[in-house]
């Protein structure tokens, strides 16, 4: 009997401690409120099928324990009864699928009003590179990375000479607008990662990945890096501000530009 | 179905090879050492899995430790640490679960249950054993070798592995993991080849497939996969193994490490990740299936019915096994793959989610009207549905490929996957050893220790792994030494990160009271005669237990119905064993 | 489970073919390969198993080559031979592929001769697979030098994309690993043939196991999988 | 109930083929050989070429499979199980060549200079 007794008290206790768990994702600050939606079906529908097998199965431990003189019905299988249960499970999946097809569509599609931003990892520190005046991002190569040219970017490309590079600073965004987060690492696999954004994406040496976002809340997120990269994996922080329009033109006035830092470390020199 | 003329008409021998044709040792060293009696290399390959499994185990303990409490273990740094879940994590899956379930209750049950003196190679079967051997050596001799094991995470991926922020990565640690792999790959194939050609080619007269256990249904097809699944962990060893000892850059683009350039270029490191997971997909399942199978007749025996649908039972292990070859890249949702694989991945992932489903209904059907003892192993079957379900249903999340985004690489991961193959396949490998240990030593183990084992393990598992979900959900990463300050790491969270590490020292616990009762009850255990369980299968009825090298003594049986006659309606006894006469056909009314 | 008659007849039905005889051999007891030896499908599922190796090792290479930015070295001048003056392309390649066709051609007819117990044509049959064999991989250790020393690398080469050294060495030395014991194993089996070990029943050094004609025909499989490979080999390195 | 262990002897089918027919195989493979060959030798590039190399390399594999290994004289049981698991690596392939282009366009989208 007490095999019954903590069967399902299995079952409800997981349900309560999901209802009263403190533990919960963080505010949402971006528009990927589709996500938590989405999380949120999966937890309908797996809950409610998580409780009802484990009940089941203490209801027959209860009903059809051994007792002297027992013997169990001899059915080999029942084909209709089976074929029903693959329905409804088809159904279920059905149901958490469709959405979230339908949401990660969206996911893959970056808006055309999207502003590009670079992210750029090493071993453990964040840079960032936002376009110029001209919008748009130059070309790079991890073959250029010098000392006064950090993050690689391509001298013989016009349109990066305008970029804006932030090396290990904060990285601010204006709030309402579509950013196309462009990632790009010069040594190991990283992960951008703000719990708040929902988003997120591994950082691959040697090939460039994306995805998108628009901040919807105005406030100071944490970075965390969310793919093993060496032993400085956990200290990999960065931050990520979002601030309304006045606020991050007044920031980004203050950064430098590419051509402004190599004026700044003296020699200019051309790539190799 | 067709009406098939009977094979049993064919002049074809029982066995290839006659009992007289087996290499009978005549020396202590044969009989217990180079011995090439399955159940021999079955006991050494178990023992030798359980020893590495539990020096993953203590691994395990370390890293909570660090995990609680931060800071406080000063010998745990962060080299160490990643070193530990390194091999905790390859260890757990390939030399424990992978060697116990093929390695271990394969060669043991393999031809017992299916009626054949031996596999049908042992020679080859006896070096599967020593390289098998050789490779836990070689992975141990990690831990001692300059600049110590690995700490590139059991995934092993480059560029990082072979770099020098990661430890052993210029060091000895990655070099000695591959070398490893691609022992164990070898010793594993020589093994595997046995498995499958025995459930092909050496069955007893009267036993087809449709008539075998789901235990060797579930050995045979996970062995398969794994046939099929480890020349992807091949290549891929060899060609990391070559970016690291010769320079080639396979997998190495242009990197600047530290403000370094380094001699590679062109290589790509996503390559990597899509040959080991079309290996590491199929591996998860390669120790799940064995466990989907042992359990279906754990459960059928202690409830004394036939497992529900049968049929289906095996059409979903085949089915859950094919498909799993094209679900790999649900593994890669954030890797920066091409984003239109999300679709085919998502939807392939999701649909192995119906046969699944199909095999718990069919377990707890199989429960339905029966005839419920509950002893030990039905107890840990029991722990097995609740985990494995649980551990399933938090895969449907990470399935669905925009749920994964932000619970990939967190926590969550950690909690499914070790509710779904951290927990609910070693409940039924323990489950298991309750239900073999008498066919084994001839003894039964105590009771009244099982029971505590039990209620321990299933519980402290569960309260370990259920809550860990939910620092997943807040946001917490995975692989983080320490997670500091943090919005995902609230002091609540800390709490309950000292409440998981105190569960699993009481779990780890209840292992030393399980080994101590595995020792003391192959003395002391009550004798357990031939058939303790009462079951119908062929190990059960072989002449004397344990049974003799060449199984069956002088004459082999032959099957006359499936392995499931429980409680059969006007049969004297509640169990028919698969090798009494059927004269008026009963049993293929009832079952086909 | 299944609709078995079973009767304890010694006469045996002929087995129905095609597709009836499929669902037929999986249906029945005992062995679903019928007429097929332990040894033989071992052999068939191992060779199963390398397929994939050789298949992940292709496609590992397909997809160093078609991700790259850096162009290609052309295979067909590479692998060009001076001769007289003239370059020939590929016609060292072309040479060893010949080589090996020939092999599979004398391992072929050494299976048949097997069979009929003839033991000096198989054993010389063999023999002579196996010199194939052996010139195939001197040619091959010729075409290394040669490359080598042009200046490829594993690491790099003078003419473009460094994985083209790197698989090149990888996937040739793989299947030159593979002939090198395909030719270690005729010569043992070849020596056992002459000796007549299948006609006297002598056990086996290892495995103490009575031998059978058989083992020609097992040594036949995977040296015509080697062959085999060489086809993927030849289209897919030297002629892309 | 059980049976006695002493079986006839196996009895498996011998391949026996009369050599005329390995030689011809033998010489039909020589040829083919060739004609991959001369398809490079000649310099024919694009679909033709690939549809020519892929045609001559499926023809010999199938010629080695069937005759050499003798798979055309095997049930079909055997054939299939050996003929249809490949087909997960044909899947396999088709993906990385998609991912491959996916890989390449990023390098030439973003990347500049050089390796
Ligand atoms: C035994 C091992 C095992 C098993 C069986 C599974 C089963 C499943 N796994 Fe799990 N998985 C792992 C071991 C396993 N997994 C490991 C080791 C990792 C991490 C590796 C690493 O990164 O280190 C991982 C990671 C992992 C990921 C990647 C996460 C990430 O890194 O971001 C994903 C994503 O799709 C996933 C999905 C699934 C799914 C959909 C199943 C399904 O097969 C589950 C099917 C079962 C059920 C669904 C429950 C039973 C069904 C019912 C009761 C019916 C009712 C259902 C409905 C109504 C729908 N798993
Ligand atoms: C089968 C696989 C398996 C098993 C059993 C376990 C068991 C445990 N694991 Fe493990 N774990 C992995 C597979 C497994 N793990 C993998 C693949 C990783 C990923 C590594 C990586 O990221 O690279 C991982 C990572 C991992 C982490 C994440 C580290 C991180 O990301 O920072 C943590 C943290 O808590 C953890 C904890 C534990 C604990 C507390 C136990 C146990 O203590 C649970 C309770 C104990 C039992 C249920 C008993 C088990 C008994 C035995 C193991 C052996 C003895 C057998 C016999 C006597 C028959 N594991
Ligand atoms: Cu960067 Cu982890
Ligand atoms: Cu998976």
């Amino acid at each position: 009997m007490a095999v019954v007794f903590i069967l399902a008290f299995v079952a409800v206790a997981s349900v309560l401690f999901h209802l009263l768990s403190p533990w919960w994702w963080t505010p949402i600050a971006s528009n990927w409120q589709y996500i938590d939606n989405t999380i949120i079906i999966t937890f309908w529908i797996t809950g409610f099928v998580f409780v009802a097998v484990v009940l089941f199965v203490a209801y027959c431990v209860w009903r059809f324990r051994h007792r002297p003189g027992n013997r169990a019905h001899y059915e080999p299988e029942n084909r209709k009864l089976e074929f029903w249960l693959a329905t409804v499970t088809t159904i279920g999946v059905v149901a958490m699928l469709a959405p979230g097809l339908f949401v990660w569509n969206h996911f893959v599609k970056v808006p055309s009003d999207a502003t590009e931003v670079e992210v750029v990892g090493q071993q453990w520190l964040w840079s960032f590179r936002l376009p110029g005046a001209n919008g748009k991002l130059g070309t790079s190569e991890t073959r250029d990375i010098t000392a006064e040219n950090p993050l690689g970017v391509n001298k013989n490309d016009s349109a990066g000479l305008d970029d804006i590079i932030i090396q290990g600073g904060e990285l601010h965004l204006p709030i309402g607008k579509p950013v196309k987060m462009v990632l790009r690492s010069v040594d190991v696999l990283h992960d951008f990662y703000v719990p708040e954004f929902r988003a997120k994406m591994d950082m691959v040496p040697g090939m460039v990945t994306y995805f998108w976002i628009t901040p919807t809340r105005t406030g100071t997120f944490e970075v965390l890096c969310a793919e093993l990269c060496g032993v400085g994996h956990p200290q990999m922080r960065g931050t990520v501000v979002v601030d309304n329009e006045a606020d991050y033109q007044t920031w980004l006035q203050q950064q430098q530009t590419f051509t402004q830092m190599m004026a700044a470390s003296g020699e200019p020199q051309t790539a190799q | 179905m067709v009406n098939i003329p009977s094979s049993i008409n064919d002049p074809i021998p029982a066995a290839e090879v006659e009992d007289v044709e087996l290499y009978h040792p005549h020396s202590w060293w044969t009989t217990y050492v180079f011995s090439q009696d399955a159940k021999v290399i079955a006991i050494q390959y178990s023992l030798t899995a359980i020893s590495i499994g539990l020096v993953a185990l203590v691994l395990s303990w370390l890293m909570r430790l660090q995990l609680a409490f931060p800071g406080v273990f000063t010998f745990i740094d962060a080299d160490r640490y990643y070193q530990f879940i390194t091999m905790h994590g390859m260890i757990m899956v390939i030399y424990l679960l992978t060697a116990l379930f093929l390695g271990g209750f394969g060669n043991y049950l393999i031809p017992l249950m299916l009626g054949a003196r031996d596999m049908v190679f042992p020679y080859a079967n006896m070096l599967s054993y020593w390289i098998y051997l050789l490779a836990v050596l070689v992975l141990v001799a990690g831990f001692f070798a300059p600049g110590g094991p690995t700490g590139a995470g059991w995934t092993l991926y480059p560029p990082q592995a072979v770099l020098s922020g990661t430890p052993g990565g210029q060091d000895w640690g990655i070099i000695l993991m591959l070398s490893s792999l691609i022992l164990f790959i070898i010793g594993f194939t020589m093994g595997g080849l046995n498995y499958v050609v025995t459930v092909l080619q050496g069955r007893a007269r009267g036993m087809t497939l449709m008539r075998m256990p789901l235990t060797i249904w579930g050995i045979f097809t996970a062995t398969v996969m794994a046939l099929l699944a480890f020349p992807a962990l091949f290549v891929a060893s060899v060609m990391m193994l070559f970016d690291r000892v010769l320079g080639t850059s396979f997998f190495m683009p242009a990197i600047v490490e530290m403000g370094t350039q380094l001699q590679h270029g062109g290589g790509s490191p996503i390559l990597f990740q899509h040959l080991f997971w079309f290996f590491g997909h199929p591996e998860v399942y390669i120790v799940a299936l064995p466990a989907f199978g042992i359990v279906s007749d754990l459960i059928s025996v202690h409830a004394r019915k036939n497992i529900f649908g049968y049929r289906m039972m095996v059409w979903a292990i085949v089915i859950i096994g094919a498909l799993s070859f094209v679900v790999w890249a649900h593994h890669m949702y954030v890797s920066g793959m091409n984003p239109n694989f999300g679709f085919f991945f998502a939807t392939t992932t999701l649909i192995i989610a119906v046969p699944t489903a199909i095999k718990v209904y069919n377990w707890v059907l199989t429960l339905w009207r029966g005839d419920i003892h509950l002893t030990i192993p039905m107890l840990f079957a029991l722990g097995f549905i609740v985990t494995f379900v649980n551990g399933g249903l938090t895969g449907l999340f990470l399935g669905n490929v925009v749920v994964d985004v932000p619970l990939s690489d967190t926590m969550f991961v950690v909690a499914h996957f070790h509710m779904v193959m951290g927990v609910a396949p070693i409940m039924v490998i323990f489950g298991a050893i309750y239900h073999w240990y008498p066919k084994i030593t001839g003894r039964m183990l105590d009771e009244t220790m099982g029971r505590i084992h039990f209620w321990v393990t299933f519980l402290g598992a569960y309260l370990i792994f259920f809550p860990m979900h939910y620092l997943g959900l807040l946001g917490a990463p995975r692989r983080y030494y320490e997670l500091g300050e943090s919005v995902v790491n609230p002091p609540s969270a800390h709490d309950l990160n000292i409440f998981i590490t105190m569960m699993a020292l009481t779990v780890g616990a209840a292992q030393v009271l399980f080994l101590f009762n595995a020792a003391w009850s192959l003395r002391h255990g009550k004798d357990a005669g031939g058939n303790p369980w009462r079951a119908t299968t062929l190990e059960w009825q072989t002449p004397t237990t344990p049974p003799p090298h060449g199984n069956f003594g002088k004459e082999l049986p032959v099957v006359y119905r499936w392995a499931y006659d429980y409680s059969v309606p006007g049969a004297p006894e509640d169990f028919i064993p698969q090798n009494e006469p059927d004269p008026e056909n009963r049993s293929r009314e009832h079952a086909s | 489970m299944t609709d078995v008659v079973e009767t304890e007849t010694r006469i045996s039905p002929p087995r129905p073919d095609g597709l009836r005889g499929f669902a037929s051999d999986w249906a029945s007891d005992q062995r679903t390969f019928k007429n097929v030896s332990w040894g033989k499908a071992m052999m068939w599922i191992f060779l199963l198993s390398d397929t994939f190796v050789f298949g992940c090792f292709l496609l590992a290479y397909m997809s160093a080559r078609m991700s790259t930015t850096v162009p290609w070295p052309n295979p067909s001048e590479v692998f060009a031979l001076n001769i007289g003056g003239t370059e020939v392309p590929l016609i060292l390649i072309a040479i060893m592929t010949f080589v090996l066709i020939s092999s599979s051609g004398t391992m072929a007819m050494a299976v048949n001769f097997g069979y009929r117990r003839d033991r000096r044509r198989t054993a010389l049959l063999m023999l002579l697979t196996a010199l194939f064999g052996a010139t195939f991989v001197g040619m091959q250790a010729f075409e290394w030098t040669k490359l080598i020393s042009e200046g490829v690398r594993p690491w790099g080469n003078p003419w473009g994309a460094p994985q083209f050294g790197s698989t090149f060495f990888m996937i040739t030395g793989f299947h030159g690993t593979h002939v090198t014991i395909g030719v270690i194993f005729l010569i043992i089996i070849a020596r056992k043939v002459w000796r007549g070990d299948f006609d006297t029943q002598k056990r086996g050094f290892f495995t103490s196991r009575k031998g059978h004609y058989e083992i020609v025909e097992i040594t036949g499989l995977y040296w015509h999988f080697v062959d085999l490979v060489w086809v993927f080999i030849f289209a897919f390195f030297y002629l892309w | 109930m059980t049976q006695p262990a002493t079986q006839p002897a196996i009895q498996t089918e011998h391949q026996e083929h009369p050599i005329k027919l390995y030689l011809v195989v033998w010489g039909m493979l020589f040829v083919l050989s060739l004609f991959s060959y001369m398809v490079d030798y000649l310099g024919l590039q694009g679909y033709l070429r690939w549809s020519l190399i892929l045609l001559f390399m499926i023809l010999k594999a199938g010629l080695i499979v069937a005759i050499f290994m003798h798979m055309a004289w095997e049930r079909l049981a055997l054939i299939y199980a050996i003929i249809l698991p490949p087909l997960l690596v044909l899947v396999f392939v088709a993906m990385m060549v998609s991912e491959s282009h996916y890989v390449l366009s990023s390098r030439m989208t973003f990347f500049g200079t050089g390796p």
